[in-house]
């Protein structure tokens, strides 16, 4: 690939990523944003399309970050950021919440990852099982418990290594589970014969990502 | 008539023995019992097992080390049941030394685990977890076509909870997001001992409003302590 | 705008099919959802599965039969999953003919089978029922000491839910013992259809003291039916 | 037996069984009365002794009976029948509710019984397997549940029959719960060896007792 080939796109930054995924949440939906990039979709809900914002923590209904002296101790969300309510919230207990999450309740998670294989598992709390850092938190739940599964992550590492591939390497979080992946460079659907190519960024060719990519990609 | 109002720490902390399975909620530093965690340091109690969601963020230079961090840096945690060890965190550095025994869990897991003790359910079947690391081990069954783990319920001797408003009889309220963890514990523990921001009278909660029933508290402490703090 | 609210009784029972599972809670008649029950028997819906605790009372002579006990009358039901039959109810009768099967289980069994349908957990243990006639062909296991029972969550392709007040997000709050089953229906079924005695703006129901959060609730009809009638 | 010694005691009304098992109830207890005598027990507590009725349909802290003009339609027991709520009473769903029960929070329960067997076995729901109507409610979860479980009944059944036993010949509602029996006749203690009598009723002596009962009793 020449120069200028490699000049002619960009890849979406972290907000843009962000807006990317929340264009494709319609009104009406329950959904839990994960750490993260995720988290940065809700600035990117208009505040007149009633999306119902679902918090580990026991939130369900959150609202924008609040004005600096209108913050309300007692509320924050599970990145332990200050958080407001929506009119209209409710606040519950963690087994409860819980209870949404593992229910079947939640229309959408948005999860970080750090790999997604193409029959969607999904590796994103651990890089090896030797780790002393054990993150977990609420991703296993999630990941196996919303009715989808979307990852936002950057499409390869800082090293250039693939993240979408034929199999994790990672730790799983959870099998078969990721049902769409939006990257800075696209936005996959994972089909039973493997990741499709919805969109791709603007300038970018299929086989410019597939090169980016250890898995095979479908058109 | 039933008072289970304590006077002083010393009274709410009064037989917690070493070797105690010890339950402390709180998610950040919301709802946490972070008086009481002072009150546990100060009455000695070693060798515990602690079953906490909330284990700290990484250590920041030149910022005092409080809460359960304090507990696990003075050498009095065996063990710590969660879903989280960060590293750099005063408990990540005490699992990486080895003084500490992390077992860490899915966060809906562990409230499940801790719920189910509270509600006489010895063990339960789960889809979380069960592709994971964490169900080795474990017994797998599947159900409606999905592999499931067989997790066990998570008993505690001691609960610390944090409410914003108890009465007498131990009924309590808690505020915003701080309920988190706290009716769980509350009900998992055989000593459930309170410290609480607000008193009320008897009956001026209403009866459909009370979070925690009286039957699952022990002692209640008064302590006015100030809303949580910001998170860094 | 999410609005859940429908505006009568034919929208609110659309779709519901024949072979169906439902879920009606209520204690005797109090937090049954009588008007959404009449509205079920003009659907039309037949060869139901009826989980329901209140199976009704012997009948008396002259008085009318209602609710789930009409439903059963017009031959409705298939099978009913109960902790009660009563001898010489409709339900008991029949049971007793053979038209009706009875699964009679605990209680507390029955009501931590809706629950954990609600809370994705497929299976769990309990020491309730395991030295009686209950635990018949199922597993049995020990734990703590104590033979414990294997149960399968319960789950429903309808509940019929009486809330006291409701939002346009299905926010619901109940009254009194009106609560009872109403959360944990509320929680275990595909489709959710409520009946609220009151409506209010979004809002208006404190965020800490909301029931059923709307997540759970898919339907919602105002009727003002007025007061649970006194037992007989 | 003589005429005249029959004559020389009178058995307990149902009444005097409820009061007399109230006495035995401390302040400060969390209590479930069942249905039938057990639920009479609720009339001999004292006001002013806190004793913390539940009740399965949700209910913690059950008042008197109200009065006639003062009933609430949204509150009954599990008995089916109108209730007051005590000041400090709450109110919750049917699982929180039985996780009070189930998960081993009640002091104890008191129950209604067809047949006690001298290891503490309960009959309490079913004459026969056999029999269509089935009434379990919850007392399955109650006998399992509860710390304690007194059991209240006749010392014999209408036709004269023992209903403490070697063993029980109904259906088992819980193996192995009852703690303590109080009848028309005496009060008793299930101990690893067999019932002990802890009390008789005046003027009847512990052999007119014996041969009312098919267990063999210890004094």
């Amino acid at each position: 690939m020449s120069t200028t080939t490699e000049q002619a796109w960009k890849p979406l930054s972290r907000d843009g990523m962000a807006a990317r995924a929340a264009r494709d949440i319609p009104e009406g939906w329950y959904v839990n944003l994960g750490i993260g990039v995720p988290t940065l979709i809700g600035n990117h809900i208009p505040a007149e399309r009633e999306v119902i914002l679902h918090s580990e923590n026991g939130v369900l209904g959150m609202g924008p970050a609040p004005e600096k002296h209108k913050e309300n101790p007692w509320l924050i969300n599970a990145s332990s950021q200050r958080i407001s309510l929506r009119v209209g919230a409710s606040l519950v207990h963690h087994a409860d919440s819980f209870a949404i999450v593992r229910g079947g309740h939640l229309d959408l998670c948005v999860l970080g990852g750090f790999q997604v294989a193409e029959n969607g598992d999904l590796a994103n709390w651990s890089h090896s099982p030797k780790e002393v850092a054990r993150q977990i938190g609420g991703a296993m739940d999630l990941a196996v418990g919303a009715k989808r599964v979307w990852v936002v992550m950057e499409h390869v590492t800082k090293d250039g290594q693939p993240r979408l591939l034929r199999r994790c390497t990672y730790p799983l979080t959870a099998g078969a589970c990721v049902t769409r992946v939006y990257t800075n460079m696209a936005v996959l659907d994972v089909t039973p014969a493997g990741f499709k190519v919805a969109e791709i960024i603007p300038g970018m060719s299929f086989s410019e990502l597939q090169a980016r990519t250890e898995a095979e990609l479908l058109r | 008539m039933i008072d289970k109002f304590v006077r002083s720490m010393a009274e709410a902390m009064d037989g917690i023995r070493d070797g105690s399975v010890v339950m402390i909620p709180g998610f950040a530093e919301v709802g946490a019992p972070n008086a009481l965690i002072d009150g546990l340091i100060e009455q000695g109690a070693t060798d515990l097992t602690v079953i906490i969601n909330a284990t700290g963020k990484p250590r920041v230079a030149g910022a005092k080390v409080t809460g359960f961090a304090r507990l696990v840096e003075l050498g009095r945690v065996r063990k710590v049941v969660t879903s989280f060890v960060r590293a750099g965190s005063v408990c990540g550095d005490a699992v990486k030394a080895g003084t500490v025994v992390a077992e860490v869990i899915p966060q809906g897991t562990l409230a499940e685990r801790i719920r189910a003790a509270g509600a006489g359910i010895p063990a339960f079947y789960t889809p979380t977890g069960a592709d994971t690391l964490v169900a080795e081990g474990k017994e797998i069954r599947e159900y409606r076509g999905r592999r499931c783990v067989l997790e066990e319920a998570i008993h505690a001797d001691v609960a610390l909870v944090e409410a914003w408003m108890a009465d007498r009889w131990g009924n309590l309220v808690f505020r915003g997001a701080g309920r988190n963890f706290n009716p769980l514990v509350a009900m998992a523990a055989e000593l459930t001992i309170v410290q609480t921001h607000h008193v009320c009278d008897l009956g001026q909660m209403p009866a459909e409003q009370v979070m925690t029933p009286g039957i699952f508290v022990d002692r209640v402490l008064h302590l006015p302590v100030g809303d949580p703090k910001l998170p860094i």
